[in-house]
């Protein structure tokens, strides 16, 4: 670890008492109804809360809610590149920055950014660029920022379309918008937008194999812009969770439609 | 024509409703933005609190570890501040370590902990020279529009009084911590300590609670923190013109007010969670 | 990545070639390029293993430490990756040019290998809770003509296979403390069981139909590519879109099919020349660098 | 000088080499085809790559730019499995730096750089294996990756590092007898015309000694140089029999 | 159907006829004097140390007249005044074209160098960048000849006849300059189907062999028009013929290309770089081109 000359530091160790008081006991079941109550095997996503435009410093900004996952994403630009190369001149650059409050996770995250952040950072980067006309933006940058303030599981994929909304909401020019999925496949079942336990729990327990899957969508061009999996799946599995992954995309757009649609209304002149 | 000039000249644009003793929001010169607070929000926190201050919103979030107290002080426990500008929250944060205007926003809370002591680390004891707590208080800003320092005291505050430990006794045998999730206590607060920040116009007009805008324009800035005992725990003048005794003993007074609004506001909030429930 | 600039017109060029199965080096969409693998190159390494597939070099070299157990999991060792993406294999890579991509690829590696059976990490345990094995797994990129994750991953499999770690032996003194003491034998050692390991496969995507093995090129043609992670009976164990474009569902589908079942196949041809130099041992002359 | 004995009484080393004896060099040049110019070297058990990129346009800052001749750009870095134990890093830290500007000192006194105004040269050494030596090392394998690349020099450059134990120069000091305590220091040399292109020492030593071990490092680096000779007549000898031009 | 090749290394056989009781002496390494007497001319690849003329590179010592010059195996291309290149497009700056020969600086092709179609020479409105990219952009290959060649080094080049200008569809093969043989012309329709540039810089080029009418409209025009699969094969067939000569350091011209394609004509195309078949191809080139000087 760097040492933190710039923050307050603390003790160089110290230790969550989740770890000591974790029970192996408390691990998921892979059969039954979900610790939440939602349905397995089904395209069962949480309900979500959308707002945007809550921050008045950014070009555009969104909140999402989706049970205790609670991300916000921030658009500032475009503004001036800092770096300049010649695609620079032809078209825009859009950059990408996840990061999770020290708070968000059952065990604290420290404030320097660690491998996953700039992996989260780079696969919200690849999920929205193909939605995004950077060709008109040329010689500008889009900064595009994502904070984590509760991980409840399916981080990356509200990211994604917490993200998008921003993007749309910061009346940056967009070929469709973007959303995410997640699905956890638990031997020959699976759980849609799976909560922080089911998305974990396997590292403890189970010989059943599992696999993780997040998919980012742009739902009226029938385009995939970020597909990751991890875990083990079979072809069939994996297939078929990207379809329902897809089918969980389709769940979610109507309603971030109507947050959109009030977003713009909210933002437009009155009509006359 | 209006907003060319707001854009054009904007320290004339102040000037013009300074004169008028109000602001172009709309305020009084002594009038705090409308103050939310919301607390218990992060369940993943041992205790959280969301403050908003008109646009400026300030989330913290308390996480409690366990840890070997030092050799100097194996009675106390460590609190462990740090105060985060995101580039979430301005155009003008760039990503990476934080830069001089967070640090000093750290410190100055760090400052404010030792000074008012808040919560005696004593009670962070859990065994003499063996094991103590660290409590960590992350405060983060999400939108910066002016005076973050009277909101992350507000949102510490409001955290700390939501945070509630669980209880670990050591193991006589194996000398191993041993923690049991089921019974949980709050931390004992000590003090309230309260910010109040102004910001001083062409030497002379004290305003507070100064928008991002406002702060950009004014020549000085202060803050004030005091306790629920009239205590004063920090004054904070970082350079800029001089300021007269009698404006000091205004803004003093001011802050002995607005401590009383913050403390009411705090309760409400709790009382209102726990009927909730 | 090592960039090259491919006029608009050598593009048309290399899409038709594409779709027309004849790729300008005349290969079929589905044919790697020429590979040679070699194992046991850098001595100071517990294992190690250098793949040449066209121009592109790897070096990869294992290194086996003993450590402390994950707390959540304190009977298994575990795997550290490290990519360097050295200057050596392109300018761009000098200083920290080559860091960014070098964490792209140790993030997927940690991903590949996220599992329970990728790789047996029980079998890496010492005494739980207080020791195991870690197996340093650092990549050293010395050339980049495409395709970095299929050769970074065979040259995984190769430096493992090619793993040695020493015998370990536990006392406990009168004070109940433990000891741990190394074999002394360098013959008295632990090999780990590679059979699960996956390759690989990156499926690039130019114009309507996919190729694996892209030079850069080809690469320079294509808006996304699909990285697939597959073992030897072909299970998936990570996939990936990579690049600024995307793709449509369906020509993901087929590059998933395609994917599973080249990286199928990849595991016999490695597993029997892995075996072959192994049994040849010493009447093999060391290649290296220097013939 | 603690432990153990890096010169036995009947004139041994730990590795049964003779004071003045170097270690086995092996070499081959055009080890990599995309590069201008790549060797690889093995000095005993040191191992290093050596590629050369340019002369080329300057790239990045033109600021850098010499309007009347090349810029000689360096980079030595550690493969992190190079070292007995594990490197976390392959190079930025201060060693390296420091190494990457002696290569260049090194290469700025021996290659032709006035043929190239406004140009740049890019040699980049890794270590994959260290066993001593390493400044040494990685010179005569970038010397050979500089001709390899058709690049004008004055001479070769070849180096060699030696140290002082018990009033005798040894040569070519392997890691082990780094470690050990001895006072060693690093030649370069331009060995036709007997040129010194860097001295690097930081141990300390007798004045009266520094006669005897620099004139002790010039026979090694003479040494070096004959078997780099070798290699690169062979390498020429090999590639040119088919060009069948005359 | 998917084709992987997997194989241990092999030590490299080198070609080496007998093994050399004594070095050339036409074959020198830095440092080496090639000679005391001072009445010649030091060319490329020497310097004069003491009234010595000395070799700075390694290669072959080369005499013409009274200039000596020592040619390395490989390097950089040394352009000289009427040679052909091909190069890549690398900036579009004010009323010129930087571009890539693989020279030790990036060559300039000026605007005014260029025959714009029409006969727009020298108009003003191509002056200004966009409209310079609407010809020729960053990445585009051409073939040119070198003009001139500045003080620093950097070569000036043109396009002003028929022949150069922007390359269409075709394969580009990049080896060292110093295995391109100096011919009477560079360009060439194989009697294999498919036409080649070799450029003397390096860069060659393989393209389909054009009608009269598709030449004659070059320039600035690129038929975008799939090539047919028969000449994609020859095409990729000689790209893969020229990378075995040229691993094998045999000097690049027609005949040597022909011959070797000829040689490679019972493998797949795609098996031409295993390293026993190039081995195989190169040395049947070589015994068709001693048979014919012989």
């Amino acid at each position: 670890m760097p040492t933190d000359t710039k923050r307050v530091r603390g003790p160089d160790v110290s230790q969550s008492p989740v770890l000591l008081g974790y029970k192996p006991a408390a691990v998921l079941a892979s059969r039954g109804p979900r610790e939440d109550g939602r349905q397995r095997d089904q395209v069962d996503v949480r309900p979500v809360f959308v707002r945007c435009g809550l921050v008045s410093q950014a070009k555009g900004s969104a909140y999402i809610e989706a049970g205790n996952t609670k991300l916000i994403s921030c658009v500032y630009g475009p503004r001036e590149t800092d770096r300049k190369d010649e695609t620079d001149m032809k078209s825009g650059r859009l950059t990408t920055d996840v990061r999770f409050a020290p708070f968000s996770c059952p065990e604290r995250v420290p404030w320097i950014q660690g491998s996953q952040d700039k992996d989260l950072s780079l696969m919200l980067h690849e999920s929205l660029q193909p939605a995004v006309c950077l060709q008109r933006y040329p010689r500008s940058q889009i900064d595009v920022s994502v904070m984590v303030l509760e991980n409840s599981g399916s981080a990356l994929a509200h990211a994604v379309t917490c993200a998008s909304l921003a993007l749309a909401d910061a009346g940056i020019e967009m070929y469709d918008l973007v959303l995410g999925c997640s699905l956890q496949q638990v031997g020959s079942s699976y759980v849609v937008d799976p909560s922080y336990l089911e998305e974990n729990g396997w590292r403890c327990n189970s010989s059943e194999s599992r696999g993780g899957l997040t998919v980012a969508f742009l739902p009226s061009l029938n385009q995939i812009s970020g597909l990751q999996s991890d875990g083990e799946m079979s072809e069939e599995t994996l297939t078929a969770g990207v379809r329902t992954c897809i089918e969980g995309c389709y769940k979610l757009y109507p309603v971030i439609q109507k947050v959109l649609t009030k977003a713009v209304r909210r933002a437009a002149p009155p009509s006359t | 024509m209006a907003a060319g000039f707001k854009t054009a000249e904007p320290l004339e644009y102040h000037r013009s409703f300074l004169k008028e003793n109000c602001r172009p929001d709309g305020r009084e010169l002594s009038e705090f933005r409308s103050t939310t607070l919301n607390i218990g929000s992060i369940s993943t926190a041992d205790g959280s609190a969301l403050v908003k201050l008109g646009n400026t919103t300030i989330i913290c979030g308390i996480k409690a570890e366990l840890t070997n107290p030092t050799v100097d002080a194996p009675g106390k426990g460590y609190i462990v501040p740090n105060v985060d500008l995101p580039p979430l929250c301005s155009s003008r944060f760039r990503p990476g370590p934080p830069g001089e205007q967070a640090q000093a926003a750290s410190q100055f809370i760090a400052d404010i902990i030792e000074s008012s002591e808040v919560i005696k680390k004593e009670d962070l004891c859990i065994g003499r020279g063996k094991l103590c707590w660290v409590l960590y208080c992350d405060i983060m800003c999400l939108d910066y529009d002016g005076n973050i320092l009277d909101a992350c005291v507000v949102a510490l505050l409001a955290a700390l009084k939501t945070t509630q430990l669980p209880e670990v006794t050591i193991n006589k045998e194996t000398s191993a911590p041993e923690v049991n999730f089921e019974k949980k206590h709050k931390l004992n607060i000590h003090r309230h300590p309260v910010s109040v920040s102004f910001c001083i116009f062409d030497d002379s007009i004290l305003i507070v609670d100064p928008t991002a805008e406002e702060e950009s324009l004014s020549t000085a800035r202060l803050t004030v923190v005091m306790d629920e005992e009239d205590q004063l725990c920090s004054l904070h003048k970082p350079g800029g013109t001089p300021l007269s005794g009698e404006k000091l003993q205004e803004c003093i007074k001011r802050a002995t007010a607005r401590k009383g609004e913050i403390h009411k506001l705090i309760e409400k909030v709790i009382k209102s969670m726990k009927t909730a429930q | 990545m090592a960039t090259v600039q491919v006029s608009e017109a050598e593009k048309v060029y290399i899409l038709h070639g594409i779709r027309d199965d004849l790729r300008v080096d005349g290969r079929g969409c589905e044919d790697y390029r020429h590979m040679e693998i070699e194992t046991d190159v850098v001595s100071n390494t517990d294992g190690s293993a250098k793949v040449t597939l066209g121009h592109t070099a790897v070096l990869v070299g294992v290194k086996a430490e003993i450590g402390k157990p994950r707390p959540m999991i304190p009977n298994e060792g575990y795997l550290e990756f490290f990519v360097d993406c050295s200057a050596n294999a392109t300018p761009e890579f000098e200083g920290r040019g080559g860091e960014e991509l070098g964490t792209n690829l140790s993030n997927v590696l940690y991903k590949v290998f996220s599992n329970k059976h990728s790789l047996d990490l029980h079998s890496l345990s010492i005494s739980p809770g207080e020791h195991c094995w870690v197996l340093y797994v650092d990549v050293l990129l010395l050339q980049c003509d495409g395709n970095l994750y299929d050769a970074i991953s065979i040259a995984i499999k190769a430096a493992l296979f090619n793993t040695k770690i020493p015998r370990v032996n536990i006392t406990s003194d009168d004070e109940g403390g433990k000891e741990i003491e190394l074999s002394d034998d360098p013959y008295d050692c632990m090999r780990v069981n590679v059979e699960n390991v996956p390759c690989i496969v990156t499926l690039c995507k130019v114009g309507h139909r996919h190729v694996v093995d892209a030079t850069l090129q080809e690469k320079a043609c294509s808006v996304a590519s699909l990285i697939i992670a597959v073992t030897h009976n072909g299970t998936i164990t990570c996939s990936r879109k990579v690049g600024g474009g995307s793709l449509d569902p369906e020509s993901i589908f087929e590059m998933t099919e395609t994917g599973k079942r080249v990286g199928k196949a990849l595991h016999a041809p490695l597993m029997k020349l892995l075996q072959q130099e192994e049994s040849l041992s010493k009447k093999r002359v060391r290649v290296g660098f220097l013939c | 000088m603690a432990g153990i004995e890096l010169l036995s009484d009947q004139g041994y080393r730990l590795d049964g080499r003779k004071a003045t004896e170097l270690r086995k060099v092996q070499a081959r040049l055009g080890v990599f085809a995309q590069a201008d110019g790549s060797a690889y070297l093995e000095q005993g058990n040191t191992k290093v790559l050596a590629v050369v990129y340019g002369p080329h346009e300057m790239r990045g800052s033109r600021s850098r730019t010499l309007h009347d001749r090349a810029v000689i750009n360096c980079q030595y870095s550690m493969a992190t499995f190079s070292t007995a134990e594990r490197k976390r890093r392959p190079h930025g830290d201060r060693k390296s730096t420091e190494m990457s500007l002696h290569l260049k000192q090194t290469f700025e006194a021996a290659v032709m750089t006035q043929l190239f105004p406004r140009s740049q040269i890019d040699i980049y050494v890794k270590i994959l294996q260290s066993d001593g030596g390493n400044y040494s090392v990685c010179v005569n394998a970038a010397t050979l990756a500089v001709i390899d690349a058709g690049i004008p020099m004055r001479d070769y450059v070849c180096a060699c590092t030696v140290g002082f134990v018990d009033e005798t120069p040894l040569a070519d000091l392997c890691y082990a007898e780094e470690s050990g305590g001895v006072s060693s220091l690093a030649l370069a040399l331009l060995p036709r015309g007997g040129q010194i292109a860097l001295v690097q020492m930081d141990a300390r030593l007798h004045q009266d000694h520094l006669e005897a071990l620099i004139e002790a490092a010039t026979t090694a680096c003479k040494g070096v140089s004959k078997v780099l000779d070798e290699v690169v007549r062979q390498h020429l000898q090999e590639a040119s029999v088919l060009t069948g031009e005359d | 159907s998917m084709a992987v090749d997997m194989r241990l290394p092999t030590v490299k056989k080198t070609m080496t006829l007998s093994a050399p009781a004594v070095y050339r002496k036409d074959l020198v390494v830095p440092g080496d004097v090639i000679t005391s007497d001072t009445g010649f001319m030091r060319g490329h690849g020497t310097y004069v140390d003491d009234d010595k003329l000395t070799a700075s590179v390694a290669g072959k010592v080369q005499r013409v007249d009274k200039l000596i010059c020592v040619r390395p195996l490989k390097t950089r291309f040394n352009g000289e005044v009427g040679d052909v290149v091909v190069g890549r497009i690398t900036e579009v700056q004010q009323k010129r074209w930087k571009v890539d020969t693989n020279s030790r600086l990036d060559s300039v092709l000026l605007l005014s160098s260029v025959n714009l179609p029409g006969g727009e020479l020298r108009r003003r409105s191509a002056e200004d960048e966009l409209t310079m990219r609407k010809y020729i952009q960053e990445g585009d290959l051409i073939s040119a000849e070198v003009q001139s060649v500045f003080s620093d080094g950097a070569l000036s080049l043109h396009t002003r006849s028929l022949k150069y200008g922007k390359l269409g569809q075709g394969v580009l093969v990049q080896i060292s300059p110093s295995l391109i043989k100096r011919q009477k012309t560079h360009f060439h329709n194989l009697p294999c189907g498919a036409s080649i540039i070799l450029g003397n810089n390096g860069f060659v080029w393989l393209y389909p062999t054009l009608g009269q009418q598709d030449e004659e409209a070059g320039g600035f025009y690129t038929s975008l028009e799939p090539v047919s699969l028969p000449d994609r094969e020859v095409i990729s067939r000689l790209r893969n013929c020229l990378l075995a000569l040229a691993a094998q350091k045999v000097l690049l011209y027609d005949t040597s290309v022909l011959y070797c394609y000829e040689s490679s004509l019972q493998h797949q195309v795609k098996d031409i770089l295993k390293p026993e078949v190039m081995e195989e191809i190169v040395m049947l080139t070589q015994q068709k081109l001693l048979a014919q000087e012989g």
